[in-house]
């Protein structure tokens, strides 16, 4: 039993590795802003998750388990708010998004 | 083993962050990346230990500094001109005043080893005796408040000096902006923002008053728990505005709040030098010299919360009010 | 309540700062101010009479003992720093009301007093603490306030000096924190006295670690006196600040700052390490006549009288590091006296600055032209205190420069008599053209009439005037406490 | 001489950082780069003495029955104080830029110094 719930867990934590090195790799490579905005909630949602449930296998069910949930809630709650504003902000300052390619030149500009 | 790997791991990739952070030339991404900056320096405090710092670090290095940075460059404008001169006489310097101290840093005692002198002589009191002569789990917090109870009174003017430093060149303008904040067309509604940080804002709150009176025995405390509830106001007036924050809160109740932050501390000193202890010996409050620690304790922790709190609100109020309305007339 | 007085010593203007800025009104704040002023003053006399038997008042913050908590520890040396801090803040405190009206608007005239309380008691804080973090503490305190203060100045140039000072006054401070953090590795220990006990080993094993740590305190506290190519923050803050402002930290603040560079080298490091260790008389003699040179003749060339008194700072601290230097008895007496006698004549000059910006609004060149005969009080004071600042017989300034000529002739270096003889001509230079300037010329047909300063301020500066020359003439007093500091810090021991 | 290179690695990153934020302070003429560059400095310092608490197989110093070996507590006391420290200097120094900015209307050090210079001359019209 003791080793199932640990490979499950390590599972579950190289899986949100993984997803961060993506949400990372993305949030470089992408060709523009908002593009890497939308690589970069990869790792507040999917990762946080399969981190956070992975090491609540790790800690067995004590009162550190309520604190990770509470902390996956609160992410869960403050990161797309987060990244609503901060899109948000970015379309008022002007920001045009990257749409198809006669359209890119201007991302560019706008960009640099 | 592993615990090394991690550790040089870390302190790489802050060596890294600071060359990122001086080479760049805009200062919107100097500033965010400041802010990484501080949480990688926070994450750092956590491997080794000091988890009280860290908690501070990320609040203020990562929220407050950050924050202040950003609303200085709404009004002085984000683009570094290129330097005129050439790198190379500072670099020099630099560079050979680095080589000299990594030599001296030769015979430095290493890391981690118990055996160092900072170890064995003032440091084992504080761990061995400060549960029974304090009573409290958190020993950061003994000697915080307690055996250097007197340091972190400076630290609390510190804090309030730089308040009044603030209000003396900036000010804070109470003037009311005439009714734009919902109707006009730069400035339109946030719905989505504004409930769910009506939703979030208790939540910061309560959290601020947990630190505050959890740092006994875990990670926490009155500078933290200010910062926090700082916080909570600052996330309420950049979702909202100013005119509504100051509906809220008004800088003419914060601003005497402030100094009352600090006389809470000196006054619990004063207390104890009138009972016949010297100043800030908590042991004289009460009958038996461990609850009067924690009375103590209690007392001057408030008094650091409150300042903190006050003064973080005043001073972000000061600077973005001088962005949004100009000067203080 | 006497065993309290090194607590209440600080305290005292310490809780009062938030008490005047939570009662928000102004000409209370000032008579308050003043009376802290004063009980400081009564605290630091009472301080010195029990200390000058050479006996040492130890206090516990918190109840806790020493190596494990706070102590204050005042013996001989701290006690005259302390008194030299609240008597110049007795007699600046009453002349500032006046002197803030016409530089500082009166929003602000609340806020001003707050800080110049801060700034107190940061300075007392570091004079008095036996405690090596706790005085990076109150050093960041006294700072704090003196960047607010120097930007209250009235020209912009008073917000670039104040930013400089910040950023020069922040390494610095920060170069003490990662001295006092080395030496709290080698050791374990925070505490002043117990460090010097715990560092004999390190200094016997010639240890790196300790000599990084000395010499990050030595540039650390030397941007902070503004020693010799460390001073550039200091003649624009000066120069820029508030006149009252500047008469107080000329006065106080970089002999604070000596105070503290003396308490590390001979107090913590002991003076055998010093010297023979560090040599730091190699360093310091040189930059010392350097400064003392170099420093006057920039002084003579200033268009701003208030300028030309900041040069003259940096070339004064020269004298006292030279004292340091010498490394014998008569030299650190010399610089011990000099922490005194300096702080009485300079805070006698600029109180004049301040006299003379009040009623003229100006204190360039220009505005001092034929003021002899319009401020016949305030331009007389300015004549004597500017007779002890070269060094005329029978006033503070004399004296100080006495030991230094016996400490050179006593280590046989006599050159270095040349050089403060040539220190002193070349003040009487620039003392001169303002001399000339004052009683040689007319007054400028466009300049407005003025009239001689308010009895006040003249009363308040001729007390530090007649200071110059009580203690000028009879030298006993101070000059046997001078000594008795000069014999303890050589002779070791805590 | 034989150099431990783990247990000396903490100090030269810090001797680094320091450099870096010595540098930007010195070599840039931006001032809010080099309110940035001091916070970096500042920084380093802190990372010293936190270095110098850790014990290794210690513990964070919260005491517990079942655990014998802390880190050291009083580094983190006084790093606490320091970062307060560090936070009031840059409120006031970016405050000062704030009145930098209006009073010159730029804020390149550079600039400043020339403007200064420029009335300087001007008053020696005078």
């Amino acid at each position: 039993m003791a080793l199932i719930v640990d490979a499950l867990s390590w599972a579950l934590l190289i899986a949100g590795v993984v997803l961060g090195i993506t949400g990372a790799i993305g949030t470089i490579r992408f060709p523009d802003f908002y593009t890497r905005v939308h690589a970069s909630s990869v790792t507040d949602t999917l990762c946080a998750l399969c981190i956070i449930a992975g090491l609540i296998l790790q800690a067995g069910f004590t009162l550190v388990t309520v604190k990770l949930v509470f902390i996956l809630l609160f992410l869960w709650y403050t990161s797309p708010v987060a990244t609503h504003a901060l899109v948000r902000a970015a379309h008022h300052m002007g920001l045009p998004p990257y749409l198809s390619n006669n359209a890119s030149a201007d991302a560019q500009k706008g960009k640099s | 083993m592993i615990e090394s790997l991690i550790n040089i791991i870390l302190f790489t990739m802050l060596a890294a962050t600071s060359l990122a952070v001086v080479r760049l030339h805009n200062l919107f991404a100097i500033t965010m990346l400041f802010g990484v900056y501080s949480l990688l320096s926070a994450v750092i405090f956590v491997e080794l230990d000091a988890v009280d710092v860290a908690f501070t670090e990320a609040a203020v290095g990562a929220g407050i500094s950050t924050m202040l940075i950003l609303s200085t460059l709404v009004i002085t404008g984000h683009h570094e001109k290129n330097p005129k001169h050439g790198p190379w006489l500072p670099l020099v310097v630099v560079i050979l005043t680095g080589a000299v101290l990594a030599w001296g840093t030769l015979d430095m005692p290493l890391f981690g080893s118990l055996d160092n002198p900072i170890h064995q002589h003032v440091a084992p009191r504080y761990i061995q005796d400060s549960p029974e002569e304090i009573g409290i789990p958190n020993m950061v917090t003994s000697v915080l408040a307690s055996y250097r109870g007197y340091d972190t009174m400076g630290e609390v003017v510190v804090v309030f000096a730089a308040l009044i430093g603030v209000l003396a060149l900036i000010g804070i303008n109470e003037k009311k902006c005439a009714k734009r904040q919902y109707s006009s067309d730069e400035r339109p509604p946030r719905p989505v923002l504004q409930v769910m940080s009506k939703l979030l804002i208790p939540y910061i709150m309560l959290f601020a008053l947990y630190v505050q009176f959890h740092g006994d025995f875990g990670p926490g405390g009155g500078f933290q728990a200010g910062v926090i509830f700082a916080a909570a106001i600052i996330l309420y007036t950049l979702t909202f505005s100013l005119d509504d924050a100051f509906d809220l809160i008004s800088p003419r109740v914060l601003r005497p709040l402030a100094a009352i932050g600090v006389l809470i501390y000196g006054g619990t000193g004063i207390v104890t030098m009138l009972l016949g202890g010297t100043f800030l010996n908590y042991s004289v409050l009460a009958g038996d010299p461990k609850s009067g620690q924690h009375y103590g304790i209690l007392a001057i922790e408030f008094g650091v919360g409150l300042t903190v709190a006050t003064v973080m609100m005043l001073i972000f109020y000061a600077f973005v009010s001088r962005g949004e309305k100009g000067k203080v007339e | 309540m006497t065993e309290h007085l090194p607590a209440l010593q600080v305290i005292i203007p310490l809780l009062l700062a938030p008490v005047v800025f939570l009662f928000n009104h102004a000409r209370l704040a000032w008579i308050l101010s003043v009376l802290v002023s004063w009980v400081g003053l009564l605290i630091s006399l009472s301080l010195l009479f029990a200390v000058n038997d050479g006996e040492v008042i130890r206090y516990e913050f918190g109840g806790w003992e020493a190596p494990y908590g706070i102590a204050y520890k005042v013996d001989r040396l701290n006690a005259l720093v302390l008194l030299i801090v609240s008597a110049m803040a007795a007699v600046i405190f009453p002349f500032s009301w006046q002197a803030i009206q016409k530089e500082i608007p009166p929003s602000l005239h609340v806020i001003f007093y707050t800080a110049l309380l801060l700034c107190l008691s940061g300075l007392l804080g570091m004079a008095i603490t036996g405690d090596a973090f706790n005085l990076f503490v109150f050093i960041e305190i006294s700072s704090l306030s003196t960047y607010t203060l120097i930007s209250l100045g009235k020209d912009r140039r008073a917000l670039t000096a104040a930013f400089q000072y910040l950023i020069m006054g922040t390494i610095g401070g920060t170069f003490i924190l990662i001295g006092v953090g080395l030496l709290y590795i080698l050791t374990g220990t925070l505490n002043m006295a117990d460090l010097a006990l715990r560092i004999g080993e390190y200094e016997a094993q010639e240890s790196r670690t300790l000599q990084a740590a000395f010499a990050f305190l030595v540039v650390g506290i030397g941007l902070k006196l503004a020693m010799f190519p460390l001073h550039l923050w200091l003649p624009g803050a000066y120069a820029n600040a508030p006149s009252v402002v500047s008469a107080f930290l000329a006065a106080t603040a970089t002999k604070v700052a000596v105070y503290a560079l003396l308490r590390f080298l001979f107090t913590v490091f002991g003076a055998d390490y010093t010297y023979d260790g560090m040599h730091i008389d190699y360093l310091f003699i040189p930059l010392a006549l350097i400064s003392i040179l170099f420093a006057s003749i920039v002084a003579i060339f200033q268009r701003g009288l208030k300028r030309m008194l900041a040069y003259s700072s940096v070339a004064q601290i020269g004298y006292m590091l030279l004292g340091i230097g010498l490394a014998n008895e008569s030299g650190l007496t010399a610089a011990t006296l000099h922490l005194f006698n300096h702080a009485l004549m300079k805070g006698a000059l600029f109180l004049v600055v301040a006299m003379i910006f009040f009623r003229t609004g100006g204190t360039s060149m220009r505005y001092i032209t034929g003021l002899g005969k319009e401020m016949p009080w305030t331009m007389a004071a300015f004549v004597v205190a500017g007779l002890s600042l070269i060094g005329v017989p029978l006033t503070v300034g004399f004296i100080s420069k006495w030991y230094l000529i016996l400490a050179s002739i006593e280590r046989g270096w006599w050159p270095i008599t040349i050089v403060v003889l040539i220190g002193s001509l070349i003040a009487v230079v620039y003392i001169w053209r303002v001399v000339e300037a004052a009683y040689f010329k007319p007054r400028p047909e466009n300049m407005p009439p003025v009239k001689e300063a308010p009895a006040g301020m003249l009363i308040l500066t001729w007390i530090l005037v007649a200071a110059n020359i009580y203690f000028g003439v009879n030298a006993s007093f101070t000059a046997g406490i001078a000594g008795a500091v000069a014999a303890e810090l050589l002779g070791g021991g805590v | 001489m034989n150099i431990d290179f783990v247990g000396l690695y903490n100090y030269w990153v810090v001797i680094f950082l320091m450099m870096v934020g010595f540098y930007t302070v010195i070599a840039y003429d931006n001032l809010v780069k080099k309110v940035v560059g001091l916070n970096i400095f500042q920084t380093a310092v802190f990372m010293m003495y936190i270095s110098a608490s850790k014990v290794d197989g210690g513990s964070v110093p919260i005491y517990s029955e079942s655990i014998e070996l802390y880190s050291n507590p009083l580094p983190h006391v006084l790093i606490l104080t320091a970062i307060v420290v560090g936070v009031a200097i840059t409120a006031l120094a970016l405050a000062l830029i704030i009145r930098i900015k209006e009073a010159y209307g730029t804020i390149n050090e550079d600039d400043i110094i020339r403007m200064d210079l420029e009335e300087d001359a001007r008053r020696d019209k005078l």
